[in-house]
Parts: structure tokens; C-alpha cells; sequence
């Protein structure tokens, strides 16, 4: 099982590294769109500050959301996805190692380069460490719910659009907990609650992602 | 009795594909399910293998209904579909090595390379299959299953698309090989192979 | 026996057409009932004024939207483990009422902010979170109408719609658990009622119409569903109902 | 040539319209983008009208993108655009049926319902009929433009997510004019030199994106 | 001298991928290109049809080059590659009107149902494609062929695939037909199909 596990994180990462591009892409796709709101809103600081931590969340959101759709699609399109599930390995095993092979590329690039992002928005450093905090915490909860959404949309056409309508009501309230810590103790407030709500969206999504991701694979492959 | 059918059934929309489905396979039989298009050989393909769930009847395989448990009769069959589960821009060698180890099986470079040549393939061992003609890729595909023949049931949906005459044979000799050492064969195909030897035939077609 | 007989589309076909007729009445008789007390029997409110009697829909509307949610998500579920037919239809039919209760709830709960927040939305968890509930209905019927293989559909909505439970605590329970704008529970039953008994019945009373309401049009729609889905099956000519 | 033109327009809208989700869900996921900001940012009056109009701009522009790829990439990997470039119509007829398509689908919903969505960011009547104005302007440059990046990414894998990479810093003009005539007026400022320029980039786009677009789907299907 | 070929060559990576390649079509001939797997038949067919572009040599429409007018050569061309060219969402009727209409042929419901009366595919008529099997898309993009009959240059890229024994022959009798009324035909296939008459065979195989 455990190997299973392995086999599969490598097989994903191998194939984002053959397509070096993937990791390019949802990295600078993060850089621009974190750096469109300052021009279309305007360059006054005090606002900036005021809007940093929230449009560095939805920058990070919107990124994982844009290679989600490819985590499942490709393998179900080419056939692949029935050869791993006919391996006889446990398919929640398996939909595991794709999930966080997801997290390594579109959620810990963000992770490692938001305080870099955060300086631009002029936050502080107490503040850019509580960003890269709630983000560490919370793109895994953000990859397990929106494979969930790939899954279900697995073989449509539109997939993709869909499954973001899928996943976005699931987004949000990772996204007001990570982004409100960071507001919080921007105003100086406790933030012990915003975190532990968000580590236990970490552990329920653990747990019941893997299961409702397998549901939805074995669905589509009937 | 390594496999048995019975009254299998499947719908689409409700309305049944085929009529219902008998029959028994043991250890060294071949079974060929012909039909003119669309009269369910490939849905009957992915019942048999488990990927798609009947509509009535059962499949037993050992004697154990293959509902029941799925995982382990996975780890009995190799079947390959209409598509051929290769990533594009991966090379042939890393297809291979990935699925291969995937499935349990030991990839060793030396007997992959066998194959491979077996297949024609060695010179291509190191490009991606995306930069492959059609019938390249279908050889990669099938050089899993001379390098996964451990495996006894095996299930084949028309394996000799695409191949040239050459290649056709040399997998008629590879099926002949796997069900003279006891393994297990479905296929269906279009195309005239009446080299293969004691095949059963079972024909698809009345829908009740 | 019994209860069994009627989980196929079959025997549970007519049964719909008669039961359908039964609860459309007694919704038009409650709610003919409950606005009545609503507006003239129910007093004036001493801090808001005449705007509070938009109560009696917001409330009963935002209790059914959630009410309907769990029903679905349950007759999803059946259908998903059980692989009966007529549970997931149910879960089918049910959508677009849920989806109407949670329209209306966060429309008339707009129309009320107004005057006594002064505003017409806030991005408060409660809001929010019913808010996400609208998404959750409509994503679960888009889903449901994108795959055109009704087996496929049924199980892959029902996924969502299990996974997607977890917004109906967070929605009830936002009030507790956050500091919000928006009122806290004031039916309880273990506390004794903060508010005038006539007030009260209206609310409970319009609750109860909603109810009858959402049963009658689920029942249509899952009539209309089966005749869709079994349109090849022999028994629907025969019985021509 | 115009019967060419008028029959990709049909058989884009009609493939749209059969997937009625399509339709549905650049309208939702619209909805919801421009929902999260709200949400991460926090709920004050001042901030949101401040960031209104910017918010929407982003949304639209995230939307339009969100379909974007599979403009041509279903076409593709079908053998569907080697049969249209096949028919002997001058392809850049036939591109630019589809990207009107696309504006029909990803922009015009869009366009009406954006008011309703300034409606939620309390932004007053006059903004909101500069807020249309811009974006009915504005949104048919983001389709040509777009168009080009998904001609370019036709066949790759990952494409959706390089093609993004690609257009966006050609969308960002036109953030900046749109978003800006918005915040413009809102400050009691003139707005038709924003204007004009939008109209200018509409003029311009037209003119060169369909020869770009035809010259992109040649290339990838040599 | 409908189609003239001279000194046609073409390379992938730098390398050649057959040796260069000359023929000349009349009116009424038909060519199959035979070669193993990889030898470039389908690299030759897309190349003839002007979907990719020659590293030397020309060919001759009429005499005139068609590389100059490339959308004039379009017209008196059908192409059907190893994809099929049709939506998975829309019905075959949909599929069908729509790529007619688009290449300026009449679809008149009457003509396209008889077509499709003889692929056997009239109950499926109104079914979205995606809902066939392997064949019966098959068959929907074979029934552009008939329809399109008036284009001269038929190039077919194995067009026997997945098809049915008696679909093979309905195909191999329209082929027949296409000729014997003065069109042109470039196809391949591995299959043995060698009831079609006076058919000239191109080699590739040795790149040099
Ligand atoms: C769009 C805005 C609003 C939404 C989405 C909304 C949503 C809800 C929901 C979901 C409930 C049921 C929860 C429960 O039973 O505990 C509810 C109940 C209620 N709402 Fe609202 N509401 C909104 C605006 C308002 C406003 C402006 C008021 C009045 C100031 C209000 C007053 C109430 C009251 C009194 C209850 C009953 C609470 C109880 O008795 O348990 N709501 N609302
Ligand atoms: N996209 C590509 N990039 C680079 N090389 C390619 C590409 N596609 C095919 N090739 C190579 O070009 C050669 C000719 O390929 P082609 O597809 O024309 O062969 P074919 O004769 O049609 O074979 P088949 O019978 O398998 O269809 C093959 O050796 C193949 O490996
Ligand atoms: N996804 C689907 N949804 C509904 N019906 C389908 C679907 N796929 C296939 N069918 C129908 O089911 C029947 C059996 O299809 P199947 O693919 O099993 O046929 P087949 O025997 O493999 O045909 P072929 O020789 O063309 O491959 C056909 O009539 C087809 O139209
Ligand atoms: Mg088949
Ligand atoms: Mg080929």
C-alpha cells in the first residue's frame, strides 16, 4: 500500500517535471494575478495593506483551481486511470498520492513564495509569517476538496468550469479563515481560534476527501 | 472453472444490451466475443474485468463472486481497452517501468529491453510516445502484457488495431504461448485470426 | 412489505399523483391560515415596527433550505449505497425546491436588512454560509444535468451532495459560534420562547405550510422525473396515469 | 465567407447550448469570484466600494480565461479544426466565428449581469452604468486577445494553464483602463480618455487577432 | 495528371522520414501506401492533404501547385485521419449537417437519412456520439464520404478500423464506386482488403 502510495506521488511528479512548464505556470500564474489587484485598484498604500493578505488567498485559491482539472482528466482520457485503479492497489490509496502530488506543485510554491508577494503588499513580518502559516495549512484542505470537484467532473466536457462551480463554495471557508488570521493580527487580535478551525478542516479533509474522491472515480470509470 | 458466467446482464438506459450472457472458462481456454459493431463486446469487455458494474448475474472467478472482492481480482487480469493507458509525454521505458511497478511486477531494464526488441521498439526506447505513429504506441502498450503474463486472465479489446502484419503475428504467437501455459483469454477483433487455436467463440448480438 | 412495495417507481407512481393532491391542499390551507395571523393577528413589533412580519417567510423559508438539503442528501445517499432507483430520484426532485427555500430566504432576509441593518448584505458566516448553500443546490443540479448517463448523474451528485453537509451545521450553528449581525436562535425546544405566542404560531404555522408545500411540488417533479427516465418501460403505458 | 462565418457561430453556440452547464457555469463561476473578495477582505463599506470595481474586472477577466482553452483545444484533439481548416473557408473567417462564440458565451452574460454584482460592492448608479459600459467594451478584447494564447497552446499539455500565462499580461491593459474608468469616476473624473483608449485596443484587437489566431492553429496542426 | 508528386520528402528532428517520394494519380486510380509501422504512411497522407508542410518536393493539383492555392486544393479533398472529426455531444444528424454545411455540400435530411440507412446507423440518428461504440462513430465519419462524393481526392488514413465485416464492405463497394466514377483515392490499412481493383501499391520503408 504504502509503495502503491509512492509509485503514484513519483509517477505525477515525473510528469509535471517532463512538462517543466506546469510548475512554471501555476507559480507565475500566482505572481500575476496577486500583482493584477494593485493595478486595477490602485497603488495607496494604507488600502494595500488593508487588501494584501485577501487577494494573496484568492490569488492562491484561484492557482490551485487552475491545474486541478488535469489531475484527473489526462489519466481518465488516455486511459490510464483504469489501468491504476485495475492494479488492484486501494483506490483511496491511490486518488492520495495524486492529491498531494497536486499540493507539491500548486500549493507549496505559493506557500514558499507568499511572504515574497506579502512584502509587495507592504504587510509586516509578523503578518507575512501568519500568511505562509494559514497557507501551509490551508492548500492541502484547498487541493483535497477541489479534487473532489475534479473527480466528480471527470470525462465531462466543461469539466473544468464545472468542477471550479463544484469546488468554489468549498473554498470559502478556507478562504475566510486563512485570510481573516491574517487580518485579524494585522488589528491585533488572538488568531488561535481562525487556526485551529483551519487544522481541523485539515484533519476532516483528510479524512473524508480520499473516500468521496475514490466514490467519484470509480463513478465515472463505470 | 477458473472463470464462470453467469446470466450476466448489463443495460443502457435502461433497455439491456445483450441478451444475458453464460459461460465457463478454465485454465488454458480462449474465448472470442464477436458481433457486428455496437453489439456490446466492449461493454462486456469492462464487465468482465471489473470496471463496470452488471445490471444481473454474476462473475466468479475461483469460485468467489468478483463483486465481492474486487481488489484481489484485479490483481488476476491485465486488460486493455480501447485506449491504450500510456502517458503521451512520458518515454516508452518510463511507461513501462511506471505501470509495471504499479502492478507489482519486477521492471528489470534487461527484460523490458527483451521485449522491446521483441517488438521493434529498442530505438524508440527513449522518446516520448507522443512522438509515435499509431501503431507504435499500440506495440508499447502490448509489451506490458508479455512482461505481465504472470497474470492469469487476460482481456483484450481488438489488440490488433493499428499493428502491422508482422506485429499481428507476433502477438497471435504471445496469446497462443500465455493460453498453452494455462492462462486465461477474452478478446474480440474484426479482423481475420483464425491462426489462434482452440478459441471458443461467443456471439454477441439479440438484444431480448 | 409495506414500506418497501412503495420504493419502486411503479406502486409509488400513483401513490404520488393522490398523496401530491393531498398535501397541496393542506399547504394552501396553512398558508391561508399562517398569513392570517401574520397580519392581523400578530403584533406589532416595538423596536421594528410593521418590517418584522417579512418573518414569517424569511424564517420558515431558511429552515426548509436547510431542511431540504439534509432530506436530499439522505435519499442520495440510499441511492448511492442501495442503488435504489426511486431514492434518487427523490434527491433529484428535491433540488430545485431547496434551492427556491434558500433564494427566498436570502432575498427576503436582504429585503429585511435593509431596514433594520441599513444595508442590503454583509458578509457575515451566517449570510455566507446560506449564501454557499445556493451554490451548493445549484452546483448539485448543474452536476446532475451535465451527465447525460442518469446512473452516473444520480451517483456522482450524490457524492457532492454528502460531501456538501457540512455547510448545514455551519449555517445553523454560524450564529453560536461567531459574533454576527444576524440573530441568534429564538425557537428552541428547551428554552421557553423569547417571543409573543401569536408571533410564534404564525411562524410555526407558515413552517409547516412550506413544509406541505415542498412535499406536494417534490412529489410532481419526481412523477415527472419517472416518466422521463422509465419512458421505455412498459408499465407507464399501461397505467397511463 | 459570411455563410462560413455564420455556420462556426451556430455550431459553437449550439455546442455551448448542449452543454447547457457551459453556459451556467462562466456565469457562476462570475458570481462567485467576485463573492470571494468580499469574504477575504472583510465586510466595511468603504473598503469594498473602493475595491468594487477592481474586484469585478478581475472577475471577468478570470471568467473569460476559464473557458477560454477549450476554444480550441476540444476542436483538436477531436480532428475537428483539421477538418474545419479542411473545408477551404480562409481560416481567419472561421476563427473569428469562434472567438464571437466565446464572447457570446464568456462575455455578454457577463456584461448584463455585472450591475447586479456592483449592486453588492454598494457602488452608486452612475458607476454602474460606467462598470457595463467598460466591460461591454472591454470584453470582446479579452476574447481576441485570449484566443491568440489558446491558438499558441493548441496540443500541449498543461496548455490551459501556459495559455493563461500567455495572455494575461495582454489582458492587463485593459484591466487597467476598464477598472481605472470605474475608480475614475467614482472620483468624479473624466472618464473618455479611458474610453477611447478601450475603444482603440477594440479596433486594434479586431484587426490583428483573427490573422494571429489563424496563423497559431496553423502552426500546431503542421 | 489529376495529382502529380515529385521528389516529396519530409523530416522529422532533422532526419527523414521515408525516402523521397514520386508518384502521379490519374482520374479513376487509386493508390494504397503499405509500409510496417512507422514507415510514414500517415506523416505522407497528411503531407498529400496540405495539413503539414514538405522539407522538398512539390505536388501538382491540375498542374498548379498547391501549396499556392492551398484553400482552392482544400475543396477537391476529403481527409479522414486516425481522428475522426466529430463532437462528442452533438448527434450524428448534428455532426453530419454541421461539417456539410461547412464544406458547401447540401444536407437535406432525406439524403443524409439514406446514407445512414445503409451504415445502419438509423436508429442512432438522434444519439450523441459519445453514446456509440467504436464502430458506429466510425461509421458516422465514414458517412461524410458518401455524401462528399463529389470532392474528387479521397485520402484515407485506415479507414477499416474498428469496423465491422459487413460495414468493410459496404466501405470497400463506395471506394469502388468513387473510382469507377473518375475520382481519386490515397488510402492505407494493415488489414487485407484486396477486393479493391486496379490499385497501385507506394512502398515506404527504407529512409535513406
Ligand atoms: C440575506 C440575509 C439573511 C440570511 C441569508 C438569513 C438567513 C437565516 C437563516 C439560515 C435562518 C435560520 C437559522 C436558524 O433557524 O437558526 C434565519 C433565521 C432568522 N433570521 Fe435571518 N437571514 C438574513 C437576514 C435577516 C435579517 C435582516 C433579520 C432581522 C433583523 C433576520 C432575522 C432572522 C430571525 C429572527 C430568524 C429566526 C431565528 C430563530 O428563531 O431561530 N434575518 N435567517
Ligand atoms: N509528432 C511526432 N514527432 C516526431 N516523430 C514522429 C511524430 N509522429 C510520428 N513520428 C515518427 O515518424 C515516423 C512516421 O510516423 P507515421 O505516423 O507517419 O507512421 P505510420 O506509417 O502512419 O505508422 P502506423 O502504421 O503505425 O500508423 C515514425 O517513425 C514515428 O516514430
Ligand atoms: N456511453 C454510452 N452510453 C450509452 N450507450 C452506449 C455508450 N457506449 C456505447 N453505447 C451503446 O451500447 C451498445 C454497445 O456498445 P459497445 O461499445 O459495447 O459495442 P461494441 O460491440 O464494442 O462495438 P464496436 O465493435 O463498435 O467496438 C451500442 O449500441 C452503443 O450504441
Ligand atoms: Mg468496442
Ligand atoms: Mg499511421
Amino acid at each position: 500500500m504504502l509503495t502503491a502510495f509512492h509509485i503514484v506521488l513519483r509517477r505525477e511528479l515525473l510528469l509535471a517535471l517532463r512538462q517543466r512548464s506546469d510548475l512554471f505556470t501555476v507559480f507565475f500564474f500566482f505572481l500575476i494575478v496577486s500583482s493584477l489587484f494593485p493595478l486595477a485598484i490602485g497603488p495607496e498604500l494604507s488600502t494595500l495593506q488593508l487588501i494584501g493578505p485577501g487577494v494573496i488567498w484568492v490569488g492562491a485559491l484561484l492557482s490551485s483551481l487552475l491545474v486541478l482539472h488535469r489531475l484527473f482528466e489526462s489519466d481518465y482520457s488516455d486511459g490510464s486511470l483504469e489501468q491504476l485503479m485495475l492494479s488492484g492497489e486501494p483506490l483511496t490509496i491511490l486518488v492520495l498520492g495524486k492529491v498531494i502530488a497536486h499540493w507539491c506543485i500548486a500549493g507549496l510554491p505559493l506557500v514558499l513564495v507568499a511572504p515574497l508577494i506579502g512584502l509587495q503588499f507592504s504587510l509586516p513580518t509578523s503578518s507575512l509569517m501568519t500568511l505562509t502559516l494559514t497557507l501551509l495549512i490551508g492548500t492541502p484542505v484547498l487541493s483535497m476538496f477541489g479534487s473532489i470537484g475534479a473527480a466528480l467532473t471527470i470525462g465531462l466536457r466543461g469539466g473544468s468550469a464545472l468542477s471550479s462551480l463544484l469546488i468554489l463554495p468549498f473554498y470559502v471557508p478556507v478562504l475566510i479563515f486563512g485570510a481573516g488570521a491574517v487580518g485579524a493580527q494585522l488589528q491585533g487580535l488572538d488568531i488561535s481560534g481562525h487556526l485551529s478551525i483551519l487544522i481541523a478542516m485539515l484533519c476532516f479533509s483528510i479524512g473524508l476527501a480520499p473516500l468521496a474522491i475514490a466514490g467519484a472515480v470509480k463513478i465515472a470509470l463505470e | 472453472m477458473l472463470l464462470e458466467v453467469r446470466q450476466l446482464a448489463f443495460c443502457r438506459g435502461g433497455i439491456p444490451v445483450f441478451s444475458p450472457v453464460d459461460f465457463v472458462l478454465n485454465a488454458g481456454e480462449s474465448i472470442r466475443v464477436v458481433g457486428p459493431n455496437g453489439s456490446g463486446k466492449t461493454s462486456l469487455l469492462r464487465l468482465l474485468s471489473g470496471l463496470s458494474r452488471p445490471d444481473g448475474g454474476t462473475i466468479l472467478w475461483q469460485q468467489k463472486s468478483v463483486s465481492k472482492s474486487l481488489l484481489d481480482f484485479y490483481k488476476n487480469i491485465v486488460f486493455l481497452g480501447h485506449d491504450l493507458g500510456l502517458k503521451q509525454q512520458l518515454t516508452a521505458w518510463e511507461n513501462l517501468q511506471l505501470s509495471l511497478s504499479m502492478w507489482g511486477a519486477i521492471a528489470s531494464k534487461s527484460s523490458v529491453s527483451a521485449v522491446l526488441e521483441r517488438l521493434d521498439l529498442v530505438g524508440l526506447i527513449n522518446r516520448p510516445v507522443m512522438k509515435m505513429s499509431a501503431g507504435q504506441k499500440r506495440r508499447v502498450s502490448l509489451a506490458r502484457l508479455e512482461l505481465l503474463s504472470h497474470r492469469q486472465l487476460w482481456i483484450l479489446d481488438e489488440p490488433f488495431t493499428s499493428l502491422d502484419s508482422g506485429t499481428v503475428e507476433y502477438l497471435i504467437g504471445l496469446l497462443r504461448k500465455h493460453t498453452e501455459s494455462g492462462g486465461l483469454l477474452i478478446f474480440t477483433t474484426h479482423q481475420d485470426v483464425d491462426s489462434i487455436s482452440s478459441v471458443k467463440t461467443l456471439e454477441l448480438g439479440v438484444t431480448c | 412489505m409495506s414500506f418497501w412495495k412503495f420504493s419502486s417507481p411503479q406502486t409509488f407512481y400513483p401513490v404520488a399523483k393522490k398523496l401530491s393532491v393531498i398535501f397541496f391542499v393542506l399547504a394552501a390551507v396553512l398558508t391561508i391560515w399562517g398569513l392570517y395571523i401574520g397580519f392581523f393577528v400578530a403584533p406589532t413589533d416595538f423596536q421594528q415596527g410593521e418590517s418584522y412580519r417579512i418573518i414569517f417567510i424569511h424564517v420558515p423559508a431558511a429552515w426548509m433550505s436547510m431542511f431540504i438539503y439534509l432530506v436530499m442528501a439522505f435519499w442520495a445517499g440510499v441511492g448511492l449505497i442501495w442503488n435504489t432507483r426511486l431514492s434518487s430520484m427523490m434527491a433529484h426532485a428535491l433540488a430545485p425546491t431547496g434551492a427556491m427555500m434558500t433564494f427566498v430566504a436570502l432575498w427576503t432576509g436582504a429585503l429585511w436588512g435593509r431596514p433594520t441593518w441599513g444595508t442590503w448584505w454583509v458578509w457575515d458566516a451566517r449570510l455566507t454560509s446560506e449564501l454557499v448553500l445556493l451554490f451548493l443546490y445549484v452546483g448539485y443540479i448543474v452536476l446532475r444535468s451535465s451527465i447525460d448517463d442518469p446512473r452516473r448523474g444520480d451517483r456522482a451528485s450524490a457524492v457532492l451532495a454528502l460531501v456538501g453537509v457540512v455547510n448545514v451545521p455551519i449555517i445553523y450553528f454560524s450564529v453560536q459560534w461567531w459574533n454576527t449581525l444576524h440573530q441568534g436562535a429564538s425557537v428552541s425546544l428547551t428554552k421557553s420562547p423569547s417571543m409573543a405566542s401569536s408571533m410564534l404560531l404564525g411562524m410555526l404555522v407558515m413552517a409547516l405550510a412550506f413544509w406541505m408545500y415542498s412535499i406536494a411540488v417534490s412529489l410532481v417533479r419526481v412523477r415527472k422525473i419517472i416518466r422521463q427516465r422509465e419512458s421505455n418501460a412498459s408499465w407507464l403505458s399501461e397505467s397511463a396515469g
